[in-house]
């Protein structure tokens, strides 16, 4: 027979003034097998507790029902004061007399009624609650950072920074990522590599962090403090010990006509390359689908050339197997492809380029040391169109979402090309300028207002070329919404910011969800932003939707903290509400039937198949297992399993089905 | 004659429904007091089972309500508890069983007043429907504890 | 698209080409492209653009002004517009729509009347002939709207080349094509009422 | 023999009867059977769309239903503005249920929907297969080839070739060994819609396009549409007017390109009925710079005076 | 037919593939049963007519069977769509079975492995035959008062002896939730609340597992029409959720069906 203790709360007159708390408790105390039943003005006050709790040792109780306000507003307190006084916090339970009875309705009887309803309810469930344990994970004090661009390079240095291992990962020669590109930066004009590049060496030269570059995700498996990884590390062609960086096999490489991707076309590399000269490591890489060793079996300059004899033309891709605690995905963000601009000629017309290309052009370090030409002729041109939103906020082409970076970048291109070229017009086609953010708003202003910058309020609908000029045929919707036409030598487009290539197949691999345009989803747009929805890993920048620099760096610090928080204790500890497959007595050994159909539906593939062995050994059935990192207890699987081997702690067919026949 | 007042039981997520019932407190909506909430952690949660007792244990209408699609707190629970309903509702309007008497709503966090509004229409077309007699008839109910020993 | 317009004015002209054809002007977020790329932009009195934007804000006296625009009946249906509107907004259903309605409420602009009778006298041709006839249709439409002159000087050198026929290619079933000239157009009425 | 469906449009009797004429002088040789569909009637472009939308599909509808009589699939349909508006057609009756009962009332016939509007260009590409091994007299000419607007538009309903930049003419003027140069009009509208009613603005839009296709050295302009036709052909005054200068390049169909490829008489293709001679220009040298083709510059090939190694 | 049945089943446990043959063979009087050659010698005496229509599925979950060593069976399509849902639920390897294949156009269908068997079987998705729809269609046709009244008369019939279960290829679990009494899901007498319970149960732990063979209607010594509850819930989920799915109550799409919740 339990010993249950019940309370009924007033909370002041929140409750008491339209349910009977004194008959409420009087009834409860009638009901079989509840030895103590009470009310009392403010159950969670410091008296309130009290009671709790000396009734808990004297009645020696071995239930609590807790009437007062919603669980969500005092499950905890309530939890905590039972724990304090020796009973399983677990074997409390609240019944919601407050939001849902008295708050809601009319004084009344049927009001009492109803309280004593959900009172009894309660009291049914509790006879049924099993003590319950937290659970305890053991945690891999190490990181994997995937991406090696500023997200994964702030959030890696803060791991490191906090006693932590760190793997980083990054899948091209180099790291740096876009940022490494850029030329300047808004809203400051700071030089972008400048303040990049001594965050890159502090990378490759922290004790704490193992760098993988031309490396990729292979798989994972595992949860939360205990993934396993594969890294498959690409063949380089080189051995890196042996290889200083001289860049002698770079400058006599005889390919060398291959179109930089470091320099978004603008510019030419060698088949053996290092993507740039400020790259970490400062390590070359040969392509092998370029090189023409690889392509037509000879030639090896590169090896002759080589004063360390670091040239591995046998070399293997090499997988690497880590242990990790946790994971920052870190693994940014594309722009929209010439395919989707048919009609701005892009991929056609030399001279209409993207973004990230006007950005190579207008960095010191760039294909034209910085100095604003045509790529067709060379020239520099008088007249640039820029064209905000080209992609972005377009349904047509699949994309309604805003690129959020594209305004402030276009404001800055803007003003790089006006302070070179002085007697130049740029004109900007916009939409809206969306210039949230500290001093952003000043600096398009500036733009405009120091700079001369035309903005005009439209999209341009095509471009076509005509005597060597581009014809860019817009509209000035503020003008009456007038068509215009402005020929000029140069277009830039903001292309669109879009989810990396294989970002699905990555979230795929992690369990990961993504959003329809294929970028990462947070476990809670607000309150969770840098969490995923898989306990363990986070996010960083631009791979959850398009992000600027300082945001991306305080999203990667967020990250960084949040597994740093993690890596504090060697345990973690989490709530027992999962779901357990049962284990019985041989010959059954669980009533599982081993049908697996729980194991697709598991929102969290926290299922598994699982062998059992009799004492000798022998595998006598399979079962479902479930992993109690993974399980978030949902209890979809409990529904769906037909045998009901499948059971929710703390919301367990028994106890459910006790709440419902009380009433 | 008092007017007939139905048991509806309510099966609901805990995340969504039973957050927008408690803001319904919160706001002091008022809404008729027929309804029993059953607090469960996720629609995916709920088994067909259940539904199934509740007539059994007397009630003569049932809600069942969670997060609305993508909202849910565990991603797709309601997502594999909207097919169940869908094949269990066909199934039961295929035996005769009346299922315009389970009452399915998605009610999230922020939906105070749409719970009591859920409630309030359940209560009004569940009272017009009467008495689910047809089923009560099936066995014989114990009534519960509380009408026999509290009023 | 009924869901994304609960809550509009069931009257508006707006609300009426939503009903009539499906398309939406709320959906138009005004950027302007269909007016950039339209090659009629500059003989219009409203631009495209300019017309979805009078119809979204639907204020006294701009239906009006849409209904008597020049702007539909110089549209050449050539579909650049909507090819190419991020919002997916069918420009050219929309133009129809308002030639229709200012035809049927007698709001053509006085410009356009030319247009009007061009089209009248075109489908009076498919009416009776079941196909349509050249000759006959460039005549009426030129005494219709006293054109004579402008293309009589080009059609001896077309009956030269065998491009002009005298006499027009009657279908057979010619009674089958006036009922559905009839039943459409009861249906308009019905529609209007 | 291979027999399809034949839906010649009013042009096709009147002022474009050498389309008519040239398709029949080259299926005849392809080994193709048109069969006309029975007792057709007026697509009713492009005035019943604008006065009566009902009307506007129901005039192409009873087409395809009578088409559907014949128990063939495709059905080909040269003129462009017929074609598009027999694919809306199809596209709102599959659509729209409610539509298309009100249309099957209106002809007193039932729609079914087996029958498939192709255009010119589909139909050569389709049975390409019939014509390049005929080819005796291959039309070395470099050419532009014109789509227009309605083969192309809107994607959505006609959902053919890349709707901003085709090449399905294109690829088929190179199998008749023409070089199509690559022009910026395409797919602009020549204006045919105001042919009668607004033929000084025809003369400007259209006006444009020819001044592109000459700019770009093309030798001939390729049509596939009696409208785009009868605009640059037969406006050709009004075009001259318009550009203040005297344009002599000729308009051809493709239809008579193909024919006179497969060495078929000028006259059986009706080239005699063009109001511009057919004369080719010379050959020009272009001023432009070589373009790279569209389709492989997904990335931008770099310019080679920015060339350079990562050490430069 | 029944011919190259038997030379299939004696190449088979000649040739040592399998240990077992399970096919039909003569029962007492006119009727067939399942039979299980152990010997090629004895596989003239398999039949195949249009009496056999057991699903025999449900013989290679039995341990008797398994004891006898690898198995081969005779399997029309519903057995062998029964073995493709089996083996999605992990109750056979490959190793474990071979076919002998009858396509429902009555040929031998060569199923190599199991692999071949599940394409196959996805490439023929199950479909209720006009005349099972037109059943289905007669039942949805009554008011909900006249469904009642006749699945009231039907399960008031029932005894609950689970000849049902017992029959089903797909009931093999260990222990049934009818048996389970804490709690007591099922009302246990056969009163009508229980029986009611137990159909509906029986159905949806069917649904989107169930093959419809009908050995559950066959197999009711009170002729109660139960697969018609199982077709409700086939044409349901083809209707619903399309057929490419391997269980449809595991997967979901985010666009289902919601016309029904507010």
């Amino acid at each position: 027979m339990s010993r249950i203790g019940v309370f009924v709360c007033h909370c002041g007159e929140n409750i008491s003034a339209t349910v009977d708390c004194a008959g409420v408790a009087e009834a409860m105390s009638r009901v079989p097998g509840v030895v103590h039943s009470v009310d009392y003005k403010y159950m969670c006050s410091d008296p309130g507790q009290t009671m709790i709790k000396d009734a808990i040792k004297e009645k020696k109780l071995d239930g609590v029902v807790v009437s007062a306000c919603s669980p969500h507003m005092h499950e905890p307190t309530f939890r905590r004061a039972c724990a304090e006084a020796g009973l399983n916090p677990y074997l409390c339970e609240m019944a919601n007399i407050r939001e849902h009875c008295s708050w809601v309705h009319e004084k009344s009887e049927a009001t009492t009624l109803k309280a004593i309803d959900l009172v009894h309810k309660m009291v049914e469930k509790v006879k049924k609650n099993q003590p319950l344990y937290s659970i305890k994970v053991p945690v891999t004090k190490t990181a994997l950072v995937l991406g090696g661009g500023i997200a994964g390079i702030q959030a890696a240095l803060d791991i490191a920074n906090a006693g932590h291992k760190v793997v980083m990962v990054e899948r091209s020669p180099s790291i740096g990522g876009h940022m490494s590109q850029l030329s300047e930066t808004f809203p400051t004009l700071d030089c972008s590599q400048c303040i990049l590049t001594p965050r890159m060496v502090e990378v490759a030269q922290h004790p704490n962090i193992t760098l993988y570059t031309y490396s990729e995700l292979e798989s994972m498996d595992g949860f939360i403090g205990n993934f396993k990884v594969r890294i498959r590390k690409k063949a380089r062609c080189v051995d890196e010990k042996l290889c200083t960086g001289c860049g002698l096999c770079t400058t006599k490489c005889p390919t060398k006509k291959i179109p930089s991707e470091f320099n978004e076309g603008l510019g030419m590399r060698s088949a053996i390359y290092v993507p740039f000269p400020q790259a970490v490591p400062n390590k070359p890489v040969i392509d092998k689908t370029q090189c023409t060793f690889f392509l037509k079996g000879k030639c090896k300059v590169c090896e002759k050339v080589c004063p360390t004899k670091a040239i591995r033309y046998d070399q293997e891709d090499e997988i690497i197997e880590v242990d990790i605690g946790a994971i920052v995905l870190a693994t940014g963000f594309n722009v929209l492809g010439a395919e989707h601009f048919p009609e701005y000629g892009y991929g056609r017309y030399r001279d209409v380029i993207q973004g990230l290309q006007f950005e190579r052009i207008a960095s010191a370090s760039g294909p034209t040391s910085g100095a604003i030409r045509r790529p067709s002729d060379g020239t520099e041109p008088e007249t640039i169109v820029f064209i905000a939103c080209a992609g972005s906020r377009d349904e047509a082409k699949g994309i309604p979402y805003c690129s959020k970076i594209c305004c402030m970048y276009t404001a800055k291109h803007a003003m790089l090309y006006k302070h070179k070229v002085h007697h130049g017009k740029a004109y900007v086609f916009y939409m809206d300028i969306r210039a949230g953010g500290k001093m952003y708003e000043e600096f398009v202003r500036r733009a405009i207002e120091e700079d001369d910058v035309k903005y005009i309020r439209g999209r341009v609908s095509r471009i076509y070329e005509e005597d060597g000029k581009l014809i860019v045929k817009g509209a000035d919707t503020l003008l009456g919404h007038q068509a215009i036409e402005i020929r000029a030598d140069m277009v830039v487009l903001a292309s669109a910011a879009v989810a990396n290539d294989g970002a699905e197949e990555l979230a795929q691999k992690l369990h990961v969800s993504y959003d329809p345009y294929h970028f990462f989803a947070e476990a809670h747009p607000k309150l969770r932003p840098v969490e995923t929805n898989t306990a363990g890993i986070f996010l960083a920048g631009a791979c959850q939707a398009p992000r600027d620099i300082p945001e991306t760096v305080s999203q990667a610090s967020g990250a960084a903290s949040k597994v740093a928080a993690l890596f504090s204790q060697s345990e973690l500890t989490r709530e027992p509400v999962i779901a357990v497959v049962n284990r019985i007595a041989p010959p059954l050994y669980s009533t599982c039937t081993g049908c697996a159909l729980c194991v697709p539906a598991c929102p969290y593939q926290a299922i598994e198949m699982e062998e059992i062995k009799n004492r000798d050994g022998v595998v006598v059935k399979r079962a479902a297992k479930i992993n109690p990192g993974l399980c978030q207890g949902c209890g979809t699987c409990v529904a769906l399993c037909r045998v009901k081997a499948i059971d929710l702690q703390g919301f367990s067919n028994e106890q459910v089905f006790a709440e419902l026949m009380a009433l | 004659m008092a007017e007939f007042e139905p048991k509806i039981i309510a099966f609901v997520c805990n995340w969504c429904t039973y957050t927008g019932a408690d803001l319904t407190g919160t706001s002091r909506i008022k809404h008729a007091t027929n309804v029993r909430i059953i607090r469960l952690p996720c629609t995916g949660r709920i088994d067909f089972m259940l539904l199934m007792k509740a007539f059994a244990r007397g009630a003569d209408g049932v809600i069942v309500s969670g997060c609305h699609p993508n909202d849910c707190h565990y991603t797709s629970g309601n997502f594999h508890a909207r097919r169940r309903w869908i094949l269990f509702r066909s199934l039961l309007n295929f035996m005769g069983v009346d299922a315009r008497r389970i009452i399915f709503s998605w009610v999230s966090a922020a939906e105070g007043a749409k719970w009591a509004e859920v409630v309030n229409t359940a209560v009004k077309e569940i009272r017009a429907l009467g008495p689910y007699d047809e089923y009560k008839n099936l066995a014989p109910i114990r009534a519960s504890w509380r009408t026999e020993h509290a009023g | 698209m009924s869901a994304t317009t609960h809550h509009h004015d069931a009257d508006s002209l707006a609300h009426k080409l939503n009903n009539a054809t499906g398309v939406s002007p709320t959906r138009c977020y005004q950027c302007g492209k269909c007016t950039a790329g339209c090659p009629m932009a500059e003989e219009m009195d409203y631009t495209p653009s300019h017309i979805l934007r009078l119809l979204q804000l639907g204020l006294e006296g701009s239906e009006d002004r849409v209904l008597r625009a020049y702007s539909p009946w110089v549209c050449l249906t050539c579909e650049v517009c909507y090819a190419r509107c991020p919002q997916e907004v069918d420009i050219p259903k929309m133009m129809d729509f308002l030639r229709s309605e200012s035809a049927r409420l007698k709001k053509v602009n006085p410009r356009a009347a030319d247009f009007l009778s061009f089209h009248k006298t075109m489908l009076d041709s498919i009416r009776y002939v079941g196909r349509l006839y050249e000759v006959g249709m460039i005549m009426g439409y030129k005494l219709r709207s006293w054109h004579f002159l402008e293309d009589v000087l080009m059609a001896p050198s077309l009956f030269f080349k065998g491009k002009l026929k005298l006499f027009p290619h009657l279908i057979k079933n010619r009674k089958n094509i006036s009922q559905i000239f009839k039943k459409s157009g009861n249906a308009r009425t019905e529609a209007a009422k | 023999m291979i027999k399809i469906a034949y839906y010649p449009g009013c042009s096709l009797l009147g002022t474009a009867r050498e389309y008519d004429e040239s398709l029949r002088a080259i299926v005849k040789k392809m080994g193709i059977e048109l069969v006309d569909v029975p007792d057709w009637n007026c697509c009713g472009a492009s005035s019943a769309h604008s006065l009566d939308h009902d009307l506007s599909v129901a005039l192409p509808g009873r087409i395809l239903m009578q088409a559907e009589s014949l128990g063939l699939e495709d059905l080909v349909v040269p003129c462009a503005a017929c074609y598009s508006r027999l694919m809306m057609a199809r596209h709102e009756l599959m659509e729209d249920a409610a539509l298309k009962a009100r249309v099957c009332e209106m002809t007193g016939m039932e729609f079914r929907g087996t029958v498939r509007p192709i255009n010119i260009i589909e139909f050569l590409q389709k049975y390409s297969d019939t014509f390049t091994d005929k080819i005796t007299a291959p039309f070395d000419k470099d050419v532009a080839c014109y789509y227009g607007c309605l083969l192309v538009r809107p994607p959505k309903v006609t959902n053919f070739d890349r709707p901003e930049d085709p090449r399905s003419m294109d690829e088929i003027m190179s199998l008749l060994g023409s070089k199509p140069v690559e022009w910026d009009f395409k797919v602009e509208c020549c204006g045919a819609a105001h042919s009668i009613t607004r033929a000084g603005l025809v003369g400007k839009l259209s006006s444009k396009i020819i001044g592109n296709a000459v700019h770009r050295g093309a030798q001939a302009i390729i049509v596939a549409c009696p409208l785009c036709h009868s605009n640059l052909d037969m406006r050709r005054n009004f075009i001259n007017k318009a550009a203040g200068r005297k344009y002599d390049i000729p308009v051809l169909y493709i239809t008579e390109a193909v024919g006179l490829a497969m060495g078929i008489g000028e006259k059986e293709l009706g080239l005699h009925r063009h109001t511009v001679k057919v004369r080719y220009p010379e050959k020009v040298k272009v001023e432009a710079e070589p373009r790279p083709k569209a389709a492989a510059a997904t990335k931008p090939t770099p310019a080679a005076q920015t060339e350079q190694t990562e050490e430069a | 037919m029944q011919d190259k049945i038997i030379q299939k089943a004696k190449e088979l446990l000649s040739g040592g593939a399998v240990q077992v043959v399970i096919g039909y063979g003569q029962g007492t009087g006119d009727r067939v049963r399942a039979i299980f050659i152990q010997k090629p010698e004895d596989a003239g005496r398999l039949i195949m007519d249009g009496r056999c229509v057991q699903n025999l599925a449900g013989y290679l979950m039995k341990h008797e069977v398994r004891a006898l060593g690898r198995a081969a069976i005779v399997a029309r399509m519903p057995v062998l769509r029964s073995i493709a849902q089996l083996m999605y639920e992990e109750q056979f390897k490959d190793s474990d079975v071979a076919v002998i294949g009858i396509s429902d156009a009555n040929e031998l269908v060569d199923l190599p492995d199991l692999n071949a068997l599940k394409e196959y079987v996805r490439a023929n998705p199950l479909k209720l035959t006009p005349e099972e729809q037109a059943e289905v269609d007669r039942l949805d046709a009554m008011t909900r008062e006249e469904r009642w009244a006749f699945w009231m008369e039907e399960t008031s019939k029932c005894i609950k002896c689970y000849a049902c279960r017992a029959s089903c290829p797909m009931c093999y679990c260990a222990r049934c939730t009818v048996e389970v009494n804490q709690p007591q899901w099922i009302s246990v007498p056969s009163h009508d609340l229980g029986n009611l319970e137990w159909h509906i149960m029986r159905a949806m732990h069917l649904a989107g597992r169930c093959v419809n063979c009908g050995e559950c209607t066959r197999a009711c010594p009170v002729g109660i029409p139960l697969r018609l509850l199982n077709q409700r819930i086939i044409a349901d989920i083809a209707d619903n959720f399309g057929e490419e799915e391997d269980y449809a109550l595991a997967a979901f799409k985010p666009d289902d069906k919601e016309d029904f919740i507010r």
